[in-house]
């Protein structure tokens, strides 16, 4: 439903819920449009994609809804969360993070099958633990990971502090380290890459402001801060 | 409506340990004495409402109403001020409750507090009093309400003598121009006797004996009776007595009624033991001599007495007396 | 008590001992916290509107939190310590269950009851239009859901220990149990009516579970400081860490300050 | 008391309306969570081997945590309430910490402290090679750090209730500081010491977010039930209610059979 | 080791409420009495220990020790019973605090509540017995781990007369072949007589007289003294005495000494006073008559004098003194 601001376009605020992944490049891009569109307020809420999902279904305010998988992003819709059709918007690969200094001298994710490396992943039931997973089988790695975390950016802080010799993280989380980590491709992991959906949420107050965002997002500026911080934005 | 009143207090209790029923009639004071552990504390709680029993006051039947829903002021036997409030908040509480301002409610409890001696105590906690100056304090924060049923469990207990004697004096003025009525939980004759109007003995949580005072003085009916009253108890078999005595019945005579002689006496005195001093205790110019042989006695003499008999602790000594002075006691041995 | 405590004896060895190592077992991850927050970015971070807002948000919303739990609670803990209802151990353990409860259910459970399809969120909205859920009044609900067991509990073992006697004293001097409660019960079990509060309190400070669940995690309106520092956690985990310092730092002010003056503990 | 409890009148309505509306604000989200439970597939999802496990290392990891928090916070507790050492104010104020860092902060400081890098960590590992993290002492201490200031706080000020005057009596009988704490101090908190172990043990029964990040998510050493639900939670909301319930009804049974029994609370 | 040591016990206590010194001599018992309020309480509990003074004990100074490492025993005035214990475990206590294994402890403890009337309690918590039972098993308590320093606060306060001389007896024999030293705080001119080898009079937290039962009752200090013996106490100005007396001192004199009569007495008493008989208590066999008129005056007479001059209350009738039997006091009215 949409029922418009009668305050006009100096007040308009726009509710963006999206993956907890997307922290750092819709903050960037939040400041952007606000430039561009002036009397715009872009507001973000950060959460895990099934929580936001959720939360569209039960009609918590918001205009966009961008997920860090499809799973989640159909389940909104099914639950009528969302109205129209989702878009695809980014996708991100899985790489093996080692702490700077690669203290258990990690090469390949052969390595990870080495006994006394302590390595990590997400938990499986969250797509980049079952993405993981997958990868783990598809390479014959037989020791488990020393535990399953919440989340990727769980991962990553253990990798960072050097309390795992490894982890599956993802493309953009090696990038946003800043150095602190290292990335190592693993092999097959670009075959099946994780996909970001955006869709305008069926409780939108402002459909044409919500429209417009997903266009800059898909746009140029969009691709362009998405890749800088790793994403691909080919598919 | 319909169904006999009676006027004054009456109270029943009905449990494992007490099983009594008490009536005051208005305007008088009954006395409550007995053994430790007799019942006498559950009795006057029972009347408060605080302890299970039926209770019905002028008619009314207060057996189902809380305590505040009844028109009570009660002493504790221990105290149980409020810790946290000082001396004159306790005293004010009653009244507060009943919906007298804080202010007023001050102002009447500062007029107990100089009323009970203790006008400097006002702004101390309990925790800063004295076991006398708390039980006063007590005594004032019942007192403060006027409530028409007076539940004093022991309340001149922890006093010094001066005190007593000014409270006793306070509470008997009290008593005397009081319509309600007043249950007197004591251990000390004195009590009984100036206060009270009637005197009800408990013992192993049953009434033993109702009467007056003088009455329960002249012919007590069980031990305890006797010897509140401070006089010697004996088993019957024992002592010669006017008329019969059947045997497991206890005999009693005063302390005063006893003499007390060096050699074996020669007179008509008909019971006659021997024994030794344990102690000998000056009260009021009056020497209590405790002689122990057979019996444990006690015998009244003068001063002079004692020093012509040399009746020292350890001097052996003969106690007689008159079998007319000897009273039958109802009940046995204890 | 105007004297010094009564002077009993030193402590005994043992217990300071293990006092001791308690305390440095709750101190030691502290100090460590402090020592690895990034102190040359500390006063950027923590001076940013976003985190002022938060703070803000989070104190004043748990403020409110636990003065409900004040409200409610006071009363359900002295129903469960004095008045022998029948179900009473079946109720008691209840009013537990939110403590066991991971926060992240407790936020599933409130939507559940609250929420636009829940028990009382549909019908309140069909008669009101109006909605619970991801406004400031979830925060304070999720806030008071968690913390009021913990607040209900610790009050309750408090209320166990202070004498009935006195209340009977009370009763005969006229006070109905309302007076009772208010004049002689309440005051006597402050120290413990204390302790529930600052249990309540702080507990709701650092809330996040049922919050992010219940009431979403939209900033200014239901993003308090804890979840701050979780979105902060996601792009700058050092900023995290500096977040959190303040909340610490907050709690112990008010605590030192607020508590000790107030309650008279020393 | 072989006696009734004294008649004291009717509880007063406002207390009982008051208490009435909170237990029903506790117990009404917990009413919908039951509802909304997926019914069809609880037994499988509750009766999965992992659920088991998970529910199994929780019981025994919390009851530990308890008991470390008896061994620890009794005596940290006894201390604060009885003993006027310099920087009491202090301390107390900082047992109250943990209670309000964001559990997962809470987990970051655990690990800052005894993480591989931490500041005890690293010693032991170079000194011992042995490594907390990613093991069930973890989960233990995680546990133990989060319930901690609950107890503490929550016995302290039970122990403030009790009479120091007894205390002086046990002294004048010989009885040394230890031995009244023994027996005089302890057996008088009891109630107060029941309520925070049962505080203790339900809060280390729903800990979640400091054990997964300090302690790990590994099925059979650290994935305890609350872990297990947040597992599930990724990928089947109903799921992680069915397992929520389970942890729900266990402590409920537990607290009713249990604390009853031991406690004598009636 | 070089410094003077004194046997016996010494205690010294130096507050805003109490300024005192007290020595009790090995083996020997001080009674300390005044008015409520006036220090007894916090002496006794600076010897314990539990409230702040300098103490020591056959040479040992106890000052800076805990009550634990002293040989106390005490009665508290509000008795301090464990209440989650029952009174065996009560009295076991000390025993079990001082290393007795828990069943021998019991077993002596019940050896106690035997000697002291209570068989049947042992099982009962506090909470569950009578005022007077409490303070029993207190005095069991204290006296059950056998120390060399018994402080017993008011012990017998709550007894019934039975109980009362029993545990008289009993704490007599205890102290007959005691070689520790015993401070009782007592109200009871009867206890402080009767237990005491020496009495100290506490007044406005200071000590105002020091000296045998005997030499107190001879020759009182102050009004209380005076009082606890049962003497009346005026104003030097109202009463003739023999030889000096200054203005603002008082003067007693026993009840015993005080004459009535229904007339203007004729003898040679020379100071009379009339006044209305106020009450008339008999107490073992005397009557104490109190006439109440421009003084409070207190008279023991016969019950047949009551008879025969027929000294109801409400009668009016004269009191005579012979200045012989007036002592004058050495403080200043109170
Ligand atoms: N709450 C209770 N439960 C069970 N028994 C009790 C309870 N309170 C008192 N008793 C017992 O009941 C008896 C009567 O007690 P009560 O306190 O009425 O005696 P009392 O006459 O007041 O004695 P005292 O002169 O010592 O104060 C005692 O034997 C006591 O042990
Ligand atoms: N903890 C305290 N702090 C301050 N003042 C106190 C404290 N305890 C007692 N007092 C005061 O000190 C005085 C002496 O008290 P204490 O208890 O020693 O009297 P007492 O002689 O034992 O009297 P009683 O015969 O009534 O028991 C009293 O005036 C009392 O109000
Ligand atoms: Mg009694
Ligand atoms: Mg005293």
């Amino acid at each position: 439903g949409s029922d418009d601001t009668t305050k006009g376009s100096a007040d308009r605020t726009l509710t963006v819920l999206a993956a907890s992944s997307l922290t750092g490049t819709f903050t960037q891009l939040a400041q952007t449009f606000e430039q561009r569109n002036a009397g715009v307020h872009v507001k973000l809420v950060f959460d895990s994609s099934a929580t936001l999902a959720q939360q569209t279904i039960e009609h918590a305010p918001g205009d966009v809804l961008a997920t860090a998988d499809q799973k989640t992003m159909d389940d909104a819709k099914t639950g009528g969360g969302v109205d129209g059709d989702p878009k695809q918007f980014a996708t991100n690969v899985l790489t093996l993070a080692v702490p700077s200094g690669n203290p258990a001298h990690i090469a390949t994710l052969k390595d990870l099958d080495k006994d006394g490396v302590d390595y990590l992943t997400c938990v499986t039931t969250a797509p980049c633990g079952a993405a993981a997973q997958k990868l783990l089988a598809g390479n014959g790695i037989m020791r488990k990971p020393v535990s399953e975390e919440v989340d990727v950016k769980a991962v990553l802080a253990k990798v960072v502090a050097g309390e795992a010799d490894a982890g599956l993280v993802y493309a953009t989380d090696v990038t946003a380290s800043q150095g602190k980590v290292t990335g190592l491709e693993v092999p097959g992991a670009a075959d099946s890459p994780n996909t970001y959906w955006v869709a305008v949420a069926a409780n939108a107050k402002d459909d044409a402001l919500a429209a417009q965002w997903i266009d800059f997002l898909t746009g140029g500026e969009g691709k362009a801060v998405l890749e800088a911080a790793g994403f691909g934005t080919a598919g | 409506m319909g169904r006999p009143v009676s006027r004054g207090l009456a109270v029943t209790v009905d449990l494992p340990r007490l099983r009594a029923e008490v009536r005051v009639r208005p305007g008088s004071t009954v006395a409550v004495v007995g053994p430790n552990g007799a019942g006498k504390t559950t009795l006057v709680e029972a009347a408060a409402g605080t302890a299970p029993g039926r209770t019905s006051y002028d008619g009314e039947d207060w057996s189902g109403l809380p305590p505040y829903r009844r028109s009570v002021g009660m002493v504790f036997q221990e105290h149980l001020l409020f810790p946290h409030l000082d001396a004159r908040d306790n005293v004010a509480f009653g009244l507060q409750a009943r919906g007298v301002r804080r202010h007023g409610a001050r102002r009447t409890a500062e007029r107990w507090l100089s009323r009970i001696g203790l006008p400097d105590v006002a702004r101390q906690r309990p925790a800063a009093l004295s076991g006398g100056q708390a039980q006063r304090v007590a005594l004032a924060r019942a007192l403060a309400t006027q409530p028409r049923v007076l539940l004093l469990d022991e309340p001149f207990a922890a006093l010094d003598v001066a005190a007593g004697a000014q409270l006793r004096l306070l509470l008997a003025a009290h008593l005397r121009d009081f319509e309600g009525v007043t249950l007197l939980v004591t251990h000390d004759a004195i009590d009984a006797r100036a206060l009270a109007d009637e005197v009800v003995v408990l013992e192993h949580g049953t009434v033993a004996q109702v009467g007056t005072p003088a009455e329960i003085a002249e012919a007590p009916a069980t031990a305890h009776a006797a010897r509140l009253l401070g006089l010697n108890v004996l088993a019957a078999e024992e002592v010669v007595v006017p008329g019969h005595a059947p045997p497991g019945t206890l005999v009693t005579f005063a302390p005063s009624a006893v003499t007390l002689t060096v050699d074996e006496p020669a007179g008509s005195a008909r019971n006659r033991w021997q024994g030794v001093v344990h102690t000998a205790v000056e009260r009021d110019g009056i020497v209590r001599v405790h002689l122990r042989g057979a019996h444990d006695l006690y015998a009244d003499v003068t001063p002079a007495a004692v020093d012509d008999l040399g009746l020292e602790p350890g001097r052996a000594a003969w106690a007689s007396v008159k079998a007319t002075e000897v009273t039958v006691l109802a009940d046995g041995p204890t | 008590m105007v004297d010094a405590p009564p002077r009993l004896g030193p402590p005994p060895t043992r217990l300071v001992l293990a006092g001791a190592v308690a305390a440095a077992f709750l101190l030691l991850p502290l100090v460590a916290l402090v020592v690895a927050a990034p102190w040359d970015r500390l006063w950027s971070i923590v001076s940013a509107d976003s985190a002022r807002e938060a703070l803000w948000l989070s104190l004043w919303t748990s403020t409110i939190a636990a003065g409900l739990c004040l409200l409610a609670g006071l009363p359900l803990a002295w129903l469960l310590a004095r008045v022998a209802f029948p179900g009473r151990r079946l109720v008691r353990a209840l009013v537990t269950v939110p403590l066991v409860l991971p926060p992240v259910v407790a936020g599933v459970a409130l939507l559940s009851a609250f929420g636009r399809t829940g028990m009382i969120g549909q019908p309140l909205r069909e008669a009101f239009g109006t909605q619970i859920p991801y406004t400031t009044v979830a925060v304070i609900l999720a806030h008071t859901f968690v913390a009021l067991p913990f607040f209900v509990l610790s009050l309750e073992g408090a209320l166990r220990a202070t004498p009935l006697r006195l209340e009977s004293a009370a009763a005969t001097l006229g006070a109905t149990r309302w007076t009772t409660f208010r004049r002689v019960t309440l005051p006597l079990a402050a120290p413990g009516l204390a302790a529930g509060l600052v249990l309540a309190w702080a507990r709701s400070l650092g809330e996040f579970g049922a919050t992010i669940t219940f009431a979403g995690n939209y900033p200014g309106t239901t993003r308090t400081l804890p979840l701050d520092v979780y979105t902060a956690l996601q792009a700058d985990r050092d900023a995290a860490v500096a977040l959190s310092l303040v909340l610490l730092v907050v709690c112990v002010l008010v605590l030192v300050t607020l508590r000790e003056r107030w309650w008279g503990v020393r």
